[in-house]
Parts: C-alpha cells; structure tokens; sequence
C-alpha cells in the first residue's frame, strides 16, 4: 500500500507557511493526501490464486495469442509492425518468475533490451480481469499491491 | 460412476441419491462441479438426510450460489444505471433474468456474465454508455472486433476495468450468419417489463432462447445446465394454459422449431420433464449423440469422449459460419494457439 | 442538458466503521469492501441530505470544510464524484 | 486414475493421478493423516497429462480439479509432487467457502495463535517449520482458516514445503529423515523439500486455536520492526484472502474484530535463528 514516502515527487504539497497551516491540513484533507495516498477510494481486491498456483509457474504471452503479428509501443500499447518507437513482441510467453523479477527489481528478461522490456512490462500493467495473462499478473503483485 | 447421468438423475430425482456409497457421493460432488450444477444440486437436496460431510458441502454451495446471486444482481443494476439515462430498458437474458424475476431456474444457478439483448439500432449508443462505464474489451484485436460487428449476434465481451465482470451485449439470438432467422424484433416486442428500466423475454421466447444454446453454440458446453434451466422454466410455464400453443407458434415464428423440439425431447430424457409430445416428437437417432455429449464427464470430472466433443466443437463453429470462413477462422485460432 | 444531479441513499445498506481516519465501507447490494477518504465521506453526507449537482456540491462541500471555493476544488468534487459513482455509492440522475 | 484419499483439518480430499508414483510419494509423505470422515471426500484435485500424448511421450503435469485456473503452466514429470501439492492448494483457494481464508502460515502455543502473513519468499514457512520443532504446535503453512461461527483459527496442517536454504535447516532441526518428502530441483520454486508436520500437530489438528498476535516477517534483512497500521493490516489481509469478499458481510466482521482487538507488527530478520528469537519476544510481550 502507498504511503507518505514513496508518493511521487510531483504531488508532494509545497510547505505552507506556518500561519496557514490549518488551511493546509484541512486543503491535505480536501487534495486526499491521506495515509492510502492520492486513492480517496481504495476496494479491496480479491488475491488471485497466488497461493494455490506459485505464480512462478504462470506465464503471460505478449501480446494476447490471438493478436499475431503485432509490435509492443513502449508506452505498451498494441500496434502494428514497424510503428514509431515500438519493439516485436518476445517470440515466447513471459514466465512469471522473470515478469515479477523485472516489476520489483527492473531485470531485462532474458535477450532483451532494456526498452524492450520496459514496452512489455507497460503492456502487462495494462491487462486487466479477461485478458490471457492477466490471473498470472495479479497474482504476482497482490498482496503487496503496489 | 461412467458419466453425469447420477447428477442428471439426482437432479431430477433427490431420493435417488439415497443408495449412494460414499466414493459416489465424491464424484456426484465433482462431476456437479465440473458442470456448475453444484448450487442448484445443493438446493434441491437441501431437505434430504444426507452424510454430514456432504451435507456440509452443499451447504458451502448454497452460500457460494447466494453469493453469485448477490454479484450478477449487482451487475444488471449497475448496467442499468448505465443505460437508463438513454432511455434503453435492456432485456435480460439466461441466469441474470431468472434472478432478477426470482424464476425457479435461478435457485442455487452459477451466474456466469451477464446478457442483454436490445433493438439493434441502439446498439451504438450502448456500447459508447457502456464504455464510458468503465467496461472494456475483452478482445480488442482487430479480427475479433470485426468478427463479431459483422457475423455475429452480439457485440465483442466487454469486460469491467475494476469489478471484472463481463457482460455480452446482444441485438439478436442467433448470430446472422446461421441459417435459421429469429425474429429479433418480436423477442423485443413481446417482452416484459419486470422493473423500471429492465425487461426480460415472454416465457415462450424464454424457451425458445434456451433451446438456441443447444443449436447455435453447439459444442454444448454447459449444455446440461442449460437443459436443467429448460427443466425448471417449462416446469413453471406448463401450468399455465394455452403455453404449449404459444412455444408452438413462438417456435414457428424464430425458425426454432427443430431446436425446440430437440430441446423438449432432450429433457424428457435426462429430467424426465412433462412436455406436449406432439411439440417435442418422436425420438431421432441423433438425439442419443446429444444425450452422450451431454453427459460427457467421468467421476473425476473429467471431460471425456473427446471425438463425440470434436465433432460438436466443429458443429457449434459450422453452424455458425460458412464453410470458407470457419476454415480461415480455425486456422487463425490454431496459428494463435 | 442540464448538469447531471448526484443523488445517494448512503449509509444505507452499509456498514461504516472509522478507521485511521477513513470510514471503512461494507456496501451490501455490491458485496464490496471500500475504504473513503476525505472529502468523500463529507459529500456523501451532503448529498444524503440533499441530491445536487456538481456546482451545488462543491459549494456546500468547501463551506463545510472552511475552504476557498475555486476550480481545483470543483475539479476534484467531479474527479470524486465518478469515483463513487464507479462504485455504486452515487448514482447519477 | 490412482487415487489417495486423506484428511487434512477441515478439508477431505480424493486426489487422482494419471501416474502411481506420484501418489506412492504422497502417501509416505501423508502417512499418519487420517482418512475423511465417513470415507466421503469432498474435494477432488487431480493431476494428469494436458494432452493424451503427454501421458508417455516427454510426459507433463496438469493440474486439475473441482477447480481450476486458465494460466497455469503443465510442469515437468519430476515435479509431480510440487504440482499435486498446488492442485490441492488450488482447490482450497478457489473453493472453500466455509472458513475465511488468510494467506500465512501459523502456530499455536498455550491455545493461542501466532499468524505469519506473507508471500512467498518471506520466510513464513520456515519460521513455522523451526518453531513447530521448538514446542509450537503447527496450526497452517501457507492457508490460515477462521471459522466465522468462533472467530476462533481451525488448524489446516499441511505438509509445510520447505524451498533453499531452509531445506538444510530443517534437516539440521528435524531428527526423523522420513517427515521429508524427496527433494525437488530446479522447481520453478528453486529447491524444493516437503515436510510433513509432527504426529502432535497431526494428532490435534482438529484442536482450534485463539489467534492472539499477527507478525509480518521479512527475511533478508537486518534485523528490525514496526508496528503496522489498523487500515493497512486489515487491506493486507483481506487482499490476501482468496475468499474474503466471497464470505460477505460475516468476513468484513471478523477481519475488522481481528484488526480492533489483535496486535501486529512487521519484522525484518538476517536468519532464522535472529528471527526465532524476534518472534519469541514479540511473543512474550503478547503473552503468548
């Protein structure tokens, strides 16, 4: 869960000067710079199996196998070969092991670059609840859901 | 415990589960499972003196299908609030109509996504409400997305950004391509309004409906629940005079009088459901090729008479679509696998 | 269009619960479980009291909580505002 | 199909394999459990080939049951045990519905409950594993169970699986060589050996305990702690249940009696022996 020290550098308020300070707190309250970060409403997700299935035996294919011949942005978007700033997709599914090495530690996965792994990984933070590789995805993260 | 037929008969039949042996009850558990009949099961032995730990059991299904109750009511009230400001009263299929309306068939049923059906010309205005809800595709490549706009029923899955549940917005029953026409529009006329901005089918399009899952998704999958769901519902509507004429001419109407038949006979068969004869036929042969799909799963649960599948598995997709297209579209689907 | 009007029967069929300066939310018709910040408890109680529009809930929300009204305040009432609603807590209409 | 029916706290299994050695290794490894009450198994998990082929040729492991997930991977033949051990994991997770499920491990002294939440890697396992051998008694390892009746913790004591480093610490603490189950290699787990919990915590697993203090440890680290919030601890638990949201509004009144009434705090620790005694102080102060 996000707490004070990690928040983006961006949304850190400005020190207030002393006389202001209510204001401030009360202004803290309003912007919701709370103990769950900038969320104001934060649901209580269900934990994917992680615990049934290690989510290292998982894997995530890049993009979804029923999109062939498709290139990766960086930002992870899914598009067509030879697009600007975008990478081929990597020739097997990603393992779960690597995937979740690569979101805490910022490992490349094994032959390939660092932007090719970063495209991938945006890729994969997009997947959402339906889409192959998303109950792999989910259970890598929770419970510490960044 | 060969195939399903237990479950088909403890459904159909709760004394009859009386006899089983302890390895048996196991596998009706399992098998009941495998074909998401194990909350409607739970319910219908609820009152039976059964094994502690399989009274147990079927207790925990019982919650876990008041959950799923709970869920999918959640979702036709959030899909309403979606579309009620366009003044679109959608119509409410399968498992989440039976729950809404309180129908028998919903007692104890899995609720899987939710289905709507609504005129096709308001489809656009849906999907745009519908997105700006927070659902989005399921399958967003382009060969899905123009697959389904074209040739099929119903627009591609969407699914929720944040709950994940799925919803499948239909304009008819049956996808264009299929050679039988239902009549999209008198599903919609006939329909019924059950509360401020939701609808479901007339009893007899019920039915009609149904039936359509054993002939249009034809591979069957999840065709004993569906029949269970023919079961319960003809059950109900029977009691009320001049139906059978009605699913006649309802059946007639939607070029689903084969279906509909097939569907009667079928749960004569495995429920031993009252049906009009004359309506439901003399037997086919093939009837038995439906029976053995039907009940296609071991005491492990595991699926099993994998030609019998094969064969309906090419069926569901040759129904569906002409003969060029189902073969380009099972080469892309062997090339992605 | 007129502007939408927020309406909300909150805390019915809830369980609240304050908890490190949140109110922890069990939303029965949902089955969900959701944790508010501020200012979301304070508009639900506004709207409770009165449904109103966007405008009219940033107003009475900032003289409640003593604060200048100005656009960052009604960008993020609106921001807020389809945070509940995506949940179920609010409905628009 | 060869099948091993056995009962592990609340849960009784049937388990299927299209293989015998499989279930051979898993009857040793269960040996002292007892059989499901009545002889009714009411949960089935299962492994066998993803294809008919794959049952002879380069043969590989599925793993099935009453329920399953679209994302697993078939692993390898040697490691049939590690996937029989997650199908029956996965039946759990995806099934029970009675008890709330919490994602720790857990001991019990004097009646009273020690939960270790975590994910793997936390060294949840092995602290359980080591105290078990210290005078604990061994309530879970890696699925907590609160009955929603009691608030009270039911015991689910698998075998406790044991990765790495931990494999030799156990052998170094546990006297019988025959708790242990073979060791697995290159796992997707790394190094893997299953342990089978001691014939006390077999012979009460059907003993509730009161849960009394929640730890979170943190292994590889130097060694300190903290306290953890009210709001945070009750999101780490219920993000970590399988099954909290499924259970209602019973489970969002147990977890918040939980966060209102039990100590928490999170610890970081270099090795197991620091970590051991971190956590019997920690006990200590809880009067445990």
């Amino acid at each position: 869960m996000r707490n004070e020290d990690d928040q983006p550098e961006a949304e850190r308020p400005a020190a207030a000067a002393p006389g202001e300070a209510e204001t401030a707190q009360t202004r803290r309250a309003m912007l919701r710079i709370g103990a769950l970060g900038t969320a104001a409403v934060v649901t209580v997700r269900p934990g994917i199996a992680h615990a049934a299935v290690s989510a290292l035996t998982c894997q995530i294919p890049v993009p979804q196998s029923t999109q062939p011949n498709k290139w990766i942005k960086n930002n992870g978007d899914v598009v067509n070969p030879n697009t600007g700033n975008s990478y081929p997709p990597p020739s097997q599914p990603l393992s779960g092991e690597d995937v979740k090495n690569s979101l805490k530690y910022g490992t490349n996965y094994p032959g390939y670059t660092s932007q090719q792994t970063n495209a991938y990984n945006n890729y994969i933070k997009k997947l959402t609840m339906g889409k192959q590789g998303y109950t792999c995805y989910a259970s890598l993260q929770s419970p510490s859901r960044q | 415990m060969k195939d399903a037929r237990a479950l088909a008969t403890a459904l159909a039949d709760p004394v009859s589960t009386l006899g089983l042996a302890p390895d048996g009850w196991t596998s009706l558990l399992a098998i009941a499972r495998a074909e998401r009949l194990d909350g409607s099961l739970a319910y219908r032995l609820a009152d039976m003196p059964l094994p502690a730990p399989v009274a147990r059991a079927l207790e925990d299904a019982r919650a876990q299908a008041e959950f799923g109750r709970t869920q999918a009511l959640w979702e036709v009230e959030m899909a309403r609030r979606a579309l009620a400001p366009l003044g679109i009263a959608p119509i409410l299929l399968k498992g989440s109509a039976f729950a809404f309306a309180g129908l028998p068939a919903a007692i104890g049923r899995v609720v899987g996504d939710l289905d709507i059906l609504l005129p096709r010309e308001r489809l656009d205005e849906a999907e745009a409400a519908l997105l700006a809800a927070g659902f989005e595709w399921a399958k967003d490549d382009d060969y899905s997305q123009a697959y389904y706009r074209r040739w099929m029923h119903e627009l591609p899955p969407l699914v929720h950004r944040d709950r994940g549940s799925m919803i499948d917005v239909h304009h008819s029953i049956l996808p264009l391509t299929a050679r039988r026409r239902p009549d999209a529009a008198a599903l919609i006329e006939d329909s019924v309004e059950v509360a401020p901005g939701l609808r479901i089918l007339s009893p007899a399009d019920m039915i009609v409906h149904a039936a359509t899952h054993l002939f249009a998704d034809g591979d069957l999958a999840g065709g004993l629940r569906n029949l269970w769901d023919v079961d319960r519902l003809l059950r109900l509507f029977a009691a009320a005079p001049g139906f059978w004429a009605r699913l006649d001419a309802r059946a007639r109407r939607h070029q689903m009088i084969e279906p509909v038949a097939l569907a009667l006979r079928l749960a004569d068969r495995l429920f031993a459901t009252p049906v009009e004869p004359r309506l439901a036929g003399h037997d086919r042969m093939r009837d038995t090729l439906f029976v053995r799909r039907l009940l296609a799963r071991d005491g492990w649960g595991r699926s099993i008479r994998p030609f019998n599948r094969l064969g309906f598995y090419v069926r569901s997709h040759w129904m569906r679509m002409p003969p060029l297209m189902l073969a380009r579209h099972l080469w892309i689907k062997a090339r992605a696998k | 269009m007129t502007t939408p009007t927020y309406r909300t029967d909150f805390p019915q069929h809830c369980r609240t619960h304050p908890i490190d300066g949140m109110t922890l939310v069990f939303h029965r018709p949902s089955g969900a479980t959701h944790f508010l910040d501020s200012p979301l408890p304070q508009m639900l109680a506004l709207l409770a009291a009165k449904p109103m529009d966007a405008a009219r809930l940033t107003t009475s929300l900032c003289a409640t909580l003593g604060l200048p009204e100005d656009a960052e305040a009604r960008a993020v009432v609106e921001a807020r505002l389809t945070d509940l609603a995506g949940i179920g807590l609010v409905e628009v209409g | 199909m060869h099948g091993f029916d056995v009962r592990v706290g609340p849960i009784s299994y049937r388990i299927g394999s299209a293989w015998a050695a499989p279930i051979a290794v898993l009857r040793r490894l269960y040996a002292g459990y007892p059989a499901p009450a009545d002889g009714i198994a009411t949960v089935t998990a299962r492994i066998g080939p993803p294809r008919p082929w794959r049952r002879w040729i380069r043969p590989q492991v599925a793993i099935e049951g009453d329920h399953n997930l679209p994302d697993t991977v078939p692993m390898a033949f040697g490691h049939a045990l590690l996937a029989i051990e997650m199908a029956m994991n996965m039946q759990v997770a995806l099934g029970e519905c009675r008890h709330l499920l919490i994602h720790a491990s857990a001991v019990e002294r004097g009646g009273k409950a020690l939960i270790m939440p975590g994910d793997s890697g936390s060294g949840k396992s092995t602290l359980a594993a080591l105290l078990a051998e210290r005078g604990w008694r061994l309530l879970a390892d890696e699925f907590v169970m609160i009955d929603l009746a009691t608030g009270r913790l039911i015991p689910f004591p698998r075998a406790i699986s044991l990765k790495n480093s931990a494999i030799a610490e156990a052998e170094a603490r546990v006297a019988d060589p025959a708790r242990f189950g073979p060791h697995l290699s290159a796992t997707p787990k790394g190094e893997l050996r299953h342990l089978r919990p001691n014939a006390e915590a077999i012979a009460r697993m059907d003993e509730p305990a009161e849960p009394a203090l929640i730890l979170f440890p943190s292994y590889g680290f130097e060694p300190a702690s903290d306290g953890v919030s009210r709001s945070e601890l009750f999101m780490r638990l219920t993000e970590g249940s399988t099954n909290y949201i499924a259970l209602g509004e019973p489970a969002f009144d147990h977890v918040l009696r939980i966060v209102e009434t039990i100590p928490a705090a999170r610890f970081a620790y270099p090795d197991t022996d620091s970590g051991i005694a971190i956590v019997e102080q920690f006990c200590a102060e809880a009067g445990l």
